[in-house]
C-alpha cells in the first residue's frame, strides 16, 4: 500500500480513523455513562495530544501527500500534510485534548441526547475538523467540511425540546449550507476550466484573469467568512454557541471556526498564486468592522454564553485584520512585513482556541454548579468554586490581552505590523493604517472592559441568588480539562519564541519569507520581530520582575510591620443596609457602552418615570443587521414561492392548458 | 391534382375527420358526442380499409377489423350504457362560447399545416398530406378536453385524441406493426373500463360528474 | 432467459395474486415473487456487466448496461418496498381504512406494475416502450384511488387525464419516429426497435425527428414530472397508499426519464445540433427552480417530498441534458441515490404518518423521542436527499455542479439558489417533525425500519465509495452516449 | 553590565521612593494656589506610614483575590518604573517591555483594582470598578496613538531608542509631537483621576472613581493601593518628560553623567506638579458621561499627531 511510507499522515489518518472508531464504539452502548466517559472520551484526549505532537512535529519536515482509493472514481481523497496544516491540526489536537478531558467530566446521564449519541457526534465533529486541514481535493474538502456542519449541528441540537434551540440550529446549518455553497463555487473558479478539483492543479493553473481571481477570493471570503462569523454573516453564531452544550460550544468556537481561518489562508496564499492589494484593505476593513462589532455587543450581553460568543466574533475579526495586512504587504513584496503579520494572525489563532475554549468550559461548570445562564442571577463564585475561579481568573487575563498571559503576545505582534505599515507605497494607506491601528487600540480596550464585566459579575461581589451559596466546585476531569488550558495560555504567553520560530516553517511555505532568523538575533528570551532596537518583549523576565517584586513587598511588609487581619462587616461610606441587589449587574455594565455607541445597537428601552406606580426598567438590545438583511431576505423567499402557488391551483382544465401551451411553444419552437 | 383515387378518398375521409373533430369541439349534447365519437371510428377504420386496399398491406385489414369493433360498437356501447346508467344522456354542459373556440380551433388548424408542411414534402406516401390533418385532428381534441367541464365528454375528448393518432398512424405511415397495434387497442380498452369505474366512483363520492368538484388539491 | 424470468415472475405474481391477493400470507407472497424477480434481475446484471449487451427473442428485448442498471434498481427497490409495505399495509387494514378486495387489488396491480416497468426497461420496441408505459399508468392509477376518499379520487382522476394525455404525445412522436425510421428500415417491424434505429439514427429526417422529440419530451415528460408537466405528481404522491408513493417517485419517475434518454440519444444522432440537450437542460433547470419553490410552502409531509422528487428528477433531467461523460455518469449516479433516499424518506414518513394519524407537518412532532428509530432515520434521510456530504446525493451534485460550471456557468447560479432555498425549506420542516416534544402512539404492526437503514446505508457508501465494479457499469451506460 | 544593573536599580528605587514626594508637592501647589494651607511636603509619607502601622480590616466576603490585589499592583508599577528611561537610556529591562508593554502594565494594574473593588460586592465598589474601565478603554487607545507618534519618528517601540532618537540625535522640531503633547496630558489627566474626571480629593460618593474602588480597603493593602497610585502618576510625568522633553537624559553607557540627568529629572517633575496643579486649579469637574468627549478630543489628537507625522516629517 503506497501511503504507508511517510509516518506523520499516517499517524493522522490513524487518528482521524481513531477518532471515527471511538465514535462508533460510544454506540455500542449507547446510555452507560462510566464506559462513555471514563474509556472513551479519555482514549479520544489521548488521541488529540498525540496528534498535537505529530503535527508539531510534520511542520518542519516538508509536504507529503498520499490518494486514498475511496471517493468520486475520477476524483479518489487526496490528502496533504504540510506546515499549514499541520499547524492547524496541533492547534485542534492540544485543544480538543483539553475539552474531551472536561467532557469526560461534563457529561450526564438523562441530559440531552444519550451519552454514546453525543459521543459519536462528538468525535465526528473531531475528525471532520481534522479531514479538513488534510484534504488535498475539493471533493474531501466538501465532504469534511459539511460533515463537521452536520455533526456541530446535531451537537448544538441537542436539547432540541426547546424551541430556540432548535431555530438557533436550523439558522447555523442554513448559514453554514450557504457558504459551503460559496466555497464549491470557489473551487469552480479555481480549477479555471480544467476540470480537476485537486488542489494540486489549482495550485498549477490560474484563474484566466485578474477579475476571476478576483472573484475565488471574494468567494473564499463570503464562503469561509460565513463559517468565522464575519460580519454580516455572523448572524447563527451568537444563537448557536450558547444553545450548545458548553464543550460543544468551546469546540465550535475555539477550533471550528479557525477551520474557517484555515480555507482562507489556503486559498489567498496557497491555491492562488498572487493577491492583489485592495484585497488585504478589504479584508482588514472588514475584520475591524467585525471586531469591533463583536466587541460593543459583547460588552452589552447578559447571558455568559452569549457574551463569548460575541467576544468570538470580535477574535475572529482581530485575526482577519492580520490576515489582511499579510495580504497588503505580500501583494507589495513586503515578504518580512507580511511574515510578521501572518504570524500574529496565526499566533492569536492559537491562543484564541486556549483562553476560548478555557472561558466556554468555564462557563460549563458554572452552568452546572448553578443552572444559571444569566450574569444578572449569577455572582460570588469564587467562594464555592475557587479553582475554576482561579482558572478562569487566567482565562480571562488572557483574553484580555494583558502581559505576560498569551493574547497580549498576539496583540504586541499584531500591533507592530502595525507600525511597520509606512513603508506602504501608497500613500493612501500610510495614511489610513494607523487609523485602523487606533480603532484596533479601541478594540483592544474594550475587550478588557468586557473581561472585567465577565469575571466580575459571575465570580466576585456577592450571590445574587440565594442557590448559588451551595454551588459546588468543578469535579475532577473537568478541572484536568480546565488545567490543560489554563496552563497552555500561561506557556504560550510566557515562552512565545519557540512557537514564533515554529511558525516561521507555516510563513514560509506561504510567503516564502519568515521572521524566524530576526527573532532568535536576540535569544530565545526576547521576542524582536525586525530588531532588537525596534522593538523587544519578553514576557518571562516580565512575569519574573513582577513576581520578584511582589513577593519582596510582601516579606517587606511582614517583616517591618506586621500581617494582623481583623474580618468586619463592608464599609461601604458606612451604610448598613447592603444586600446583594445593590451591586452592577450586567445590564449596568452595558449601560455606558449602550449610551456612548448608541448608533450600532437598535435598543427598545422602558426606563420608569419618578412617577410610576410600580417602576420596572426594561431593554432590549439587537442587532440591526438582521432587520436590514436577513428578514428582508427571508420575506423575499416568501413572496417568490407565494407567487409560484398560483402555478396550482387545482383545476384540471389549467393543468392540460399548461401542457397544451407548451407543446405548442416547444413545436413552434423546433421547426 | 392527378392523385390515384385511393389518395383521393384517403384525403377525403381527412377532410371529414376534421370536420367531425370540429364537429365535437361545439357540440354541447353529451349523447351526440357519443354518436360523433363513433362516427370518427367509422371515418378511421374505413380509411384504414382503404389503405389497405391500396397498398395491399394485409395486417392492415385486421387493424381497420379492430378499429372497427373497439371504436365504432364496443367504446361507443360502453360508453352509451355508461351515461344511461348514470341517466345522463341529456345532459348539456356549459362551455366558453363557441365562436371563440372555434377560431382557435381554426388557428390550430393553419398551425399544424404549417407543422407539418416540410414533412408532407419529404415524404413519399400517397397519404402524406393527411399528418397535417392528423396533428390538427389531435390539437384539437385537445382543445376539446381544455374546453370541457363534465367528466364524461373530457374522456370522449381523449379517446378522439387516440383516435387522431391513429389515423396518422395509419395513413401517414401504413399503420404500426401488429404487436404494437394490439397493445395500443389493449390500453385503450382498458383505459375505458377504468374510466368507468371511475365514472361510478366519481358520481357515489360527489353525486354528480362535474369536474369543478374535483378541484380540492391545490396550493392554497 | 433471465429476461424472461425477470419479466415472468411479476406477471406470475400479478394473477396469482390476484387470486390469493386477500389472504393472509398475500404480502409475504408479495415479497417472495418480488425476490424472485430480484434474484433474476440480479444475475441478468452480472451477464449484461460481463458479456456486454445482447437482443434476445428476435430482438424483441435488449439489454445493455443502462437499461440494466436501472432493471436491477428498480427489482431492488420494489422488493425493499415489499418489505415496507407489509406492516404497513396491515396497520392500514387495522385501521378499518383498507377491506380485503382492496389488499387483493393492492397486491395484483403493485406485481402488474413492477411488470409493466420492466418490461418498459427491456424492450426493444419503442412501440411496446409506448405500451408498457401507458399500462404502468393505468396499473397505479386505481391504487392512487385505493382509499376511495374524495381527495383520493380527485388525485387519481388527475393523474389520469393528465398522463393518458401526455402519454398521447408520446405515441404521436414514436408514430413520427417510425415515420421516419420506415424510410430507412423499410416498414415492418424492424423500425422500431432501439438497435436498428441507433444503427441508423443519422441517416433519419432531421426535420421529422425533431418534431417526435417535442412529441416525446412532452409526453414522457409529463411523466417524469417536469414542470410545468408536473402538476398531477403531488397530488397522486400525497394522496395513494405510502408503498405506492415510494415507487412512483423512486422508479416510476427514472422509467419515463429512460425513455426520454434513449429518445435524446437517438434525435441527437439525427440532428446533430444540441436541441434536444437544451430542451432538456431548459426544462430540468425550470422544475429544479419551480419545485424549489414550491417546497417551501408545503403543509402536508408527502407533498413535501413529492416536490422535493420533481426537483431531482429536474436536477438528472438538466444533467442528461448536458450530456458529456462526466455529466452522464453523475445522472445515473443520481438516479440511483434519488431512488434509493426517496423511497427511503417515504418509508419513514409512511411510518410516521400512521403513528401520529395525519400528515400535516406541523401536528407531527418529536418523532425521535417517542420512535428515535423513526426519527434519525427521516433526518438523515432528509440530509441526503438534500445533498449534503457524505451520502451520495452530494456526490452526484458536486459532479453536476462542477460540470456546470464549466460548461454553462450560466445555469449555476439558478441552481444553487434553487438547492439554497430547498434546503432551508425542507430541513425546517424536518427539523420540526423530528425534534421537539411529541403524541405520537404505539402501532398494532411494528414497522420494519429495516429497508431504510439498508438504503440509507448504500447511499452512505456512494457518498464515500464508489465500488469500481459499480464505475465500471455506470461508464459503459456512458458510452452509449458518448 | 554590573553598572547597568546598578542604574537600572538607582532608577527603579528613586521613582519608588519619590511619588510620595511628587504627590506631595502636586498637593502642596494646589493648596497654593487655591490660598489654602498646605499639609506640608512628606505629608504622603506619613500617610503610608500611619497605614502600615494599622491593623488591616477584611469585609466577610473577602476573597483571596482582594488581597493579593495590592502587592501585585504595586509589582505592576514598579516593573513600570523600571522600564521607562528617566535618568538614562541603558536599562537591561526597558529591553523586556516596550511602550505597548508599558500600556499593558498599566492594563494589568488596573484590571486588577477593578476586580478587587467588585469582589465586596458594594454598590460603589462596582460603581468605581465600571467608571474606572470605562475612563480606561477611553484612554487606553488614546494612550498607544500618544505612543505611536514618537515611535513612528524613531522607527521603533521600544522607549530606549525613542528617548535616544528624540534626546540624544541632532536637535530636530518635531510638530507632530506637540499635538501628542496635549493629548498625552489629557490621557495623564484622565488615568490618574485627576480634575476633570475626577477628584482624588473628594469622597463625593457621585463623583468619585478612583477612591470608590479603594473604598474596602485598610491599611497596608490601602497604604500598597495609594503608593502604586503615586507611582503611576510619577511613572507617567517621567514617560512624558521622556518623549517631549528628553533633554539632559545620559545616554547609554556614560553613567557619570548620572548626577546631572537626576537633577534634571527632579527639576523637570517640579515643573510638572507645578503644571498639573494650575491645570486641576482652573479646570473643574465634569460629569462622567463627559468624559467620552474628553478622552475622544484627546484620542482625535492623537491620531492627527501620527497624520502630521506622515504629512510633514517623511
Amino acid at each position: 500500500m503506497p501511503w504507508f511510507d511517510f509516518i506523520p499522515l499516517n499517524i493522522v489518518i490513524g487518528i482521524i480513523l481513531l477518532w471515527i472508531a471511538l465514535g462508533v464504539a460510544g454506540l455500542i452502548a449507547p446510555s452507560n455513562l462510566q464506559y462513555v466517559t471514563r474509556a472513551l472520551l479519555p482514549l479520544g484526549a489521548a488521541a488529540g495530544v498525540a496528534l498535537a505532537a505529530t503535527a508539531f512535529a510534520a511542520m518542519t519536515q516538508d509536504a507529503a501527500v498520499c490518494v486514498l482509493p475511496l471517493g468520486l472514481p475520477d476524483l479518489p481523497f487526496h490528502l496533504r500534510i504540510d506546515a499549514l496544516s499541520a499547524f492547524f491540526l496541533a492547534l485542534l489536537g492540544l485543544a480538543s485534548a483539553g475539552v474531551s478531558l472536561f467532557y469526560a467530566g461534563y457529561l450526564r446521564a438523562g441530559e440531552d441526547n444519550s451519552p454514546g449519541l453525543t459521543c459519536l457526534q462528538y468525535h465526528l465533529f473531531l475528525a471532520s475538523m481534522a479531514a479538513i486541514f488534510v484534504a488535498d481535493d475539493g471533493y474531501l474538502f466538501m465532504v469534511a467540511w459539511e460533515s463537521m456542519a452536520l455533526s456541530s449541528y446535531f451537537l448544538v441540537t441537542s436539547n432540541h425540546r426547546d424551541a430556540t434551540t432548535r431555530s438557533a440550529g436550523f439558522l447555523y446549518l442554513l448559514i453554514a449550507h450557504v457558504g459551503a455553497i460559496g466555497i464549491l463555487l470557489c473551487f469552480g473558479v479555481l480549477q479555471a476550466g480544467s476540470g480537476d478539483y485537486t488542489f494540486a492543479t489549482m495550485r498549477a493553473v490560474e484563474p484566466a484573469s485578474a477579475g476571476w481571481m478576483t472573484v475565488a477570493y471574494l468567494l473564499a471570503l463570503f464562503g469561509f467568512g460565513a463559517k468565522a462569523g464575519l460580519l454580516p454573516l455572523h448572524a447563527w453564531l451568537p444563537e448557536a454557541h450558547p444553545a450548545a452544550p458548553s464543550p460543544v460550544s468551546a469546540l465550535m468556537s475555539g477550533v471550528m471556526l479557525k477551520t474557517a481561518i484555515y480555507g482562507l489562508l489556503r486559498v489567498t496564499f496557497d491555491l492562488l498564486n498572487t493577491q492583489i492589494w485592495w484585497w488585504g484593505v478589504l479584508t482588514l476593513a472588514l475584520g475591524l468592522v467585525t471586531a469591533l462589532f463583536g466587541v460593543l455587543f459583547a460588552a452589552v450581553q447578559t447571558d455568559m454564553k452569549r457574551l463569548l460568543a460575541y467576544s468570538s466574533i470580535e477574535n475572529i475579526g482581530i485575526v482577519l485584520i492580520g490576515i489582511g495586512l499579510a495580504i497588503t504587504f505580500r501583494a507589495f513584496d513586503m515578504h518580512a512585513l507580511a511574515a510578521l503579520a501572518l504570524v500574529a494572525a496565526l499566533y492569536h489563532c492559537l491562543n484564541h482556541a486556549f483562553f476560548k475554549c478555557l472561558l466556554f468550559l468555564v462557563t460549563g461548570s458554572v452552568l452546572h454548579a448553578t443552572n444559571e445562564r444569566s450574569l444578572g442571577r449569577l455572582g460570588g463564585l469564587i467562594h464555592s468554586m475557587p479553582v475554576v475561579a482561579w482558572l478562569a481568573l487566567i482565562g480571562t487575563l488572557a483574553i484580555a490581552g494583558l502581559p505576560p498571559l498569551n493574547g497580549f503576545v498576539s496583540e504586541w505582534l499584531l500591533l507592530q505590523a502595525f507600525l511597520l505599515t509606512p513603508g506602504l507605497p501608497n500613500s493612501y494607506l500610510n495614511m489610513l493604517v494607523p487609523v485602523a491601528a487606533a480603532a484596533l487600540a479601541l478594540t483592544f480596550a474594550l475587550s478588557g472592559y468586557v473581561m472585567v464585566k465577565f469575571y466580575g459579575v459571575i465570580f466576585l461581589g456577592q450571590p445574587r441568588e440565594e442557590k448559588l451559596k451551595a454551588a459546588h466546585d468543578a469535579g475532577g476531569f473537568e478541572r484536568l480539562g480546565l488545567l490543560w488550558l489554563a496552563v497552555g495560555c500561561v506557556l504560550l504567553g510566557v515562552l512565545p519564541v519557540p512557537i514564533i520560530l515554529q511558525l516561521g516553517t507555516v510563513t514560509s511555505q506561504l510567503l516564502g519569507a519568515s521572521i524566524g532568523d530576526s527573532v532568535v538575533a536576540s535569544g530565545w528570551l526576547f521576542i524582536t520581530p525586525i530588531a532588537p532596537e525596534r522593538a523587544s518583549y519578553s514576557p518571562l523576565i516580565f512575569l519574573v520582575v513582577i513576581a520578584a517584586v511582589v513577593l519582596l513587598v510582601f516579606l517587606l511588609v511582614r517583616a517591618v510591620y506586621h500581617g494582623r487581619v481583623r474580618r468586619g462587616a463592608a464599609w461601604d461610606c458606612g451604610f448598613p443596609l447592603q444586600t446583594s441587589r445593590m451591586q452592577d449587574t450586567a445590564e449596568g455594565f452595558g449601560q455606558p457602552i449602550k449610551r456612548i455607541f448608541e448608533m450600532f445597537f437598535r435598543i427598545e428601552r422602558h426606563e420608569p418615570t419618578p412617577f410610576d406606580s410600580a417602576p420596572y426598567y426594561k431593554s432590549r438590545t439587537e442587532d440591526r443587521l438582521w432587520y436590514w438583511l436577513y428578514l428582508p431576505v427571508a420575506r423575499l423567499a416568501e413572496r417568490l414561492s407565494g407567487w409560484v402557488g398560483v402555478l396550482q391551483r387545482g383545476r384540471i382544465h389549467i393543468y392540460l392548458i399548461y401542457s397544451f401551451a407548451t407543446l405548442i411553444l416547444l413545436l413552434a419552437f423546433a421547426r | 391534382m392527378n392523385l390515384p383515387l385511393s389518395a383521393q378518398l384517403i384525403n377525403l375521409m381527412a377532410a371529414l375527420l376534421l370536420l367531425i373533430a370540429f364537429a365535437m369541439l361545439s357540440q354541447r349534447r353529451i349523447l351526440s358526442l357519443i354518436y360523433l365519437f363513433a362516427w370518427q371510428g367509422a371515418v378511421l377504420s374505413a380509411n384504414t380499409l382503404i389503405v389497405a386496399w391500396s397498398t395491399g398491406q394485409p395486417h392492415l385489414y385486421y387493424s381497420a377489423l379492430i378499429t372497427l369493433a373497439l371504436k365504432v360498437i364496443v367504446l361507443p356501447w360502453l360508453l352509451h350504457r355508461l351515461i344511461v346508467r348514470l341517466d345522463i344522456e341529456r345532459d348539456v354542459e356549459t362551455m366558453i362560447n363557441i365562436p371563440i373556440t372555434m377560431l382557435i380551433g381554426i388557428a390550430l388548424v393553419i398551425f399544424a399545416f404549417n407543422l407539418a408542411l416540410p414533412i408532407a414534402q419529404w415524404a413519399q406516401t400517397i397519404t402524406r398530406s393527411t399528418l397535417g390533418i392528423a396533428i390538427a385532428s389531435v390539437l384539437l381534441s385537445f382543445l376539446m378536453m381544455i374546453t370541457r367541464r363534465k367528466a364524461v365528454p373530457q374522456v370522449i375528448g381523449f379517446l378522439a385524441m387516440e383516435n387522431g393518432l391513429f389515423f396518422a398512424a395509419t395513413s401517414t405511415t401504413y399503420g404500426m406493426p401488429m404487436v404494437v397495434e394490439l397493445g395500443i387497442a389493449l390500453d385503450v380498452l382498458v383505459g375505458t373500463f377504468i374510466f368507468g369505474i371511475f365514472f361510478f366512483q366519481i358520481r357515489e363520492t360527489f353525486d354528480s360528474l362535474d369536474i369543478s368538484n374535483l378541484e380540492k388539491l391545490k396550493e392554497d | 432467459m433471465e429476461i424472461l424470468l425477470v419479466l415472468a415472475f411479476p406477471l406470475a405474481g400479478g394473477i396469482g395474486l390476484a387470486l390469493f391477493g386477500h389472504r393472509r400470507y398475500a404480502a409475504e407472497l408479495n415479497s417472495l415473487f418480488s425476490f424472485l424477480t430480484l434474484a433474476a434481475a440480479a444475475r441478468l446484471a452480472v451477464q449484461v456487466v460481463d458479456r456486454g449487451s445482447f437482443v434476445a427473442w428476435d430482438e424483441l428485448f435488449f439489454v445493455d448496461p443502462f437499461n440494466v442498471f436501472l432493471v436491477a434498481l428498480t427489482a431492488f427497490v420494489s422488493f425493499t418496498t415489499t418489505l415496507f409495505s407489509r406492516p404497513y399495509m396491515r396497520n392500514e387494514q387495522a385501521k378499518g381504512k383498507l377491506s380485503p378486495n382492496m389488499m387483493r387489488l393492492y397486491h395484483s396491480m403493485y406485481q402488474v406494475f413492477c411488470f409493466t416497468m420492466l418490461l418498459a426497461l427491456l424492450t426493444n420496441n419503442i412501440g411496446i416502450l409506448w405500451v408498457a408505459m401507458e399500462a404502468a399508468t393505468l396499473a397505479t392509477v386505481l391504487l392512487v384511488s385505493l382509499y376511495r376518499t374524495p381527495a383520493s379520487l380527485e388525485a387519481a382522476w388527475k393523474y389520469f387525464i393528465l398522463c393518458g394525455v401526455g402519454i398521447a404525445q408520446a405515441l404521436f412522436g414514436t408514430i413520427l419516429v417510425y415515420f421516419a425510421a420506415e424510410r430507412v428500415l423499410g416498414s415492418g417491424g424492424t423500425a422500431l426497435l432501439w438497435t436498428h434505429l441507433y444503427g441508423v439514427k443519422d441517416q433519419l429526417e432531421p426535420t421529422v425527428l425533431g418534431l417526435a422529440f417535442v412529441f416525446l419530451l412532452v409526453g414522457y415528460g409529463t411523466k417524469v414530472g417536469l414542470a410545468p408537466l408536473h402538476n398531477w405528481l403531488p397530488d397522486a404522491h400525497a394522496e395513494g397508499p405510502t408503498p405506492i408513493s415510494a415507487v412512483l417517485s423512486g422508479l416510476l419517475l427514472n422509467v419515463a426519464l429512460y425513455a426520454v434518454v434513449r429518445s435524446k440519444a437517438l434525435v441527437d444522432g439525427a440532428l446533430g445540433t444540441p436541441l434536444a440537450g437544451n430542451l432538456m437542460m431548459g426544462f430540468g433547470l425550470l422544475s429544479v427552480v419551480v419545485a424549489a419553490f414550491f417546497l417551501s410552502r408545503q403543509k402536508d409531509v408527502k407533498r413535501l417530498f413529492a416536490y422535493s422528487s420533481i426537483e431531482h428528477m429536474g436536477l438528472t433531467t438538466f444533467a442528461f441534458g448536458m450530456g458529456g461523460p462526466v455529466a452522464t455518469f453523475a445522472a445515473m449516479l443520481h438516479m440511483t441515490v434519488h431512488s434509493l433516499t426517496k423511497s427511503a424518506i417515504f418509508f419513514v414518513v409512511g411510518h410516521a404518518v400512521q403513528k401520529t394519524g395525519t400528515q400535516q407537518i406541523d401536528e407531527i412532532r418529536g418523532l425521535n423521542i417517542t420512535n428515535p428509530t423513526i426519527g434519525w432515520g427521516l433526518m438523515l434521510g432528509t440530509i441526503a436527499i438534500l445533498g449534503m456530504p457524505p451520502f451520495g446525493v452530494f456526490a452526484s451534485e458536486f459532479m453536476i455542479l462542477t460540470t456546470a460550471m464549466r460548461d454553462h456557468p450560466w445555469a449555476t447560479p439558478f441552481l444553487l439558489v434553487a438547492l439554497g432555498v430547498a434546503f432551508a425549506a425542507v430541513f425546517s420542516k424536518t427539523q420540526g417533525m423530528v425534534f421537539g416534544d411529541t403524541t405520537a402512539q404505539r402501532l398494532p404492526h411494528s414497522p420494519a425500519l429495516v429497508p431504510v437503514f439498508v438504503h440509507l446505508a448504500l447511499v452512505l457508501m456512494l457518498g464515500l465509495y464508489i465500488p469500481p465494479y459499480l464505475a465500471a457499469w455506470y461508464r459503459q451506460a456512458t458510452q452509449l452516449f458518448g | 553590565m554590573i553598572e547597568a544593573v546598578l542604574s537600572q536599580l538607582f532608577q527603579t528605587l528613586l521613582a519608588v521612593l519619590l511619588a510620595p514626594l511628587m504627590l506631595g508637592w502636586i498637593n502642596n501647589c494646589r493648596a497654593w494656589l487655591q490660598n489654602k494651607s498646605a499639609p506640608g511636603l512628606m505629608q504622603p509619607y506619613r500617610t503610608l506610614r500611619k497605614l502600615f502601622h494599622k491593623d488591616a480590616v477584611l469585609a466577610h466576603n473577602a476573597s483571596s483575590l482582594f488581597r493579593v490585589a495590592p502587592y501585585l499592583i504595586f509589582g505592576c508599577m514598579v516593573l513600570a518604573a523600571s522600564i521607562v528611561p528617566a535618568i538614562e537610556t541603558n536599562l537591561p529591562f526597558a529591553y523586556a517591555a516596550d511602550a505597548i508593554a508599558l500600556v499593558g502594565v498599566f492594563a494589568l494594574a488596573r484590571v486588577f483594582m477593578a476586580l478587587a473593588a467588585m469582589d465586596i460586592g458594594t454598590a460603589f465598589g462596582s460603581l468605581g470598578a465600571r467608571r474606572e474601565m470605562l475612563v480606561a478603554f477611553l484612554a487606553e487607545p488614546a494612550l498607544l496613538m500618544v505612543l505611536f507618534t514618537p515611535a513612528l519618528i524613531s522607527q521603533s517601540t521600544s522607549l530606549n531608542t525613542m528617548v535616544a532618537t528624540l534626546g540624544q540625535r541632532e536637535f530636530a522640531l518635531y510638530p507632530s509631537l506637540a499635538y501628542a503633547a496635549v493629548a498625552f496630558v489629557m490621557v495623564l489627566l484622565a488615568e490618574n483621576a485627576r480634575i476633570p474626571i475626577d477628584n482624588p480629593a473628594t469622597h463625593l460618593e457621585l463623583t468619585m472613581i478612583h477612591e470608590a474602588m479603594i473604598l474596602e480597603y485598610s491599611a497596608r493593602h490601602l497604604a500598597l493601593m495609594e503608593w502604586a497610585a503615586a507611582m503611576k502618576l510619577m511613572i507617567y510625568c517621567t514617560v512624558g518628560i521622556a518623549l517631549f522633553a528628553p533633554w539632559g537624559i545620559a545616554a547609554a553607557g556614560d553613567w557619570q553623567l548620572l548626577p546631572a540627568a537626576t537633577i534634571a529629572l527632579v527639576a523637570k517633575l517640579l515643573l510638572a506638579g507645578g503644571g498639573l496643579a494650575v491645570l486641576e486649579t482652573v479646570s473643574a469637574k465634569m460629569r462622567i458621561f463627559r468624559a467620552p468627549e474628553f478622552l475622544g478630543m484627546a484620542f482625535l489628537l492623537g491620531v492627527l499627531g501620527m497624520l502630521t507625522h506622515f504629512l510633514l516629517e517623511r
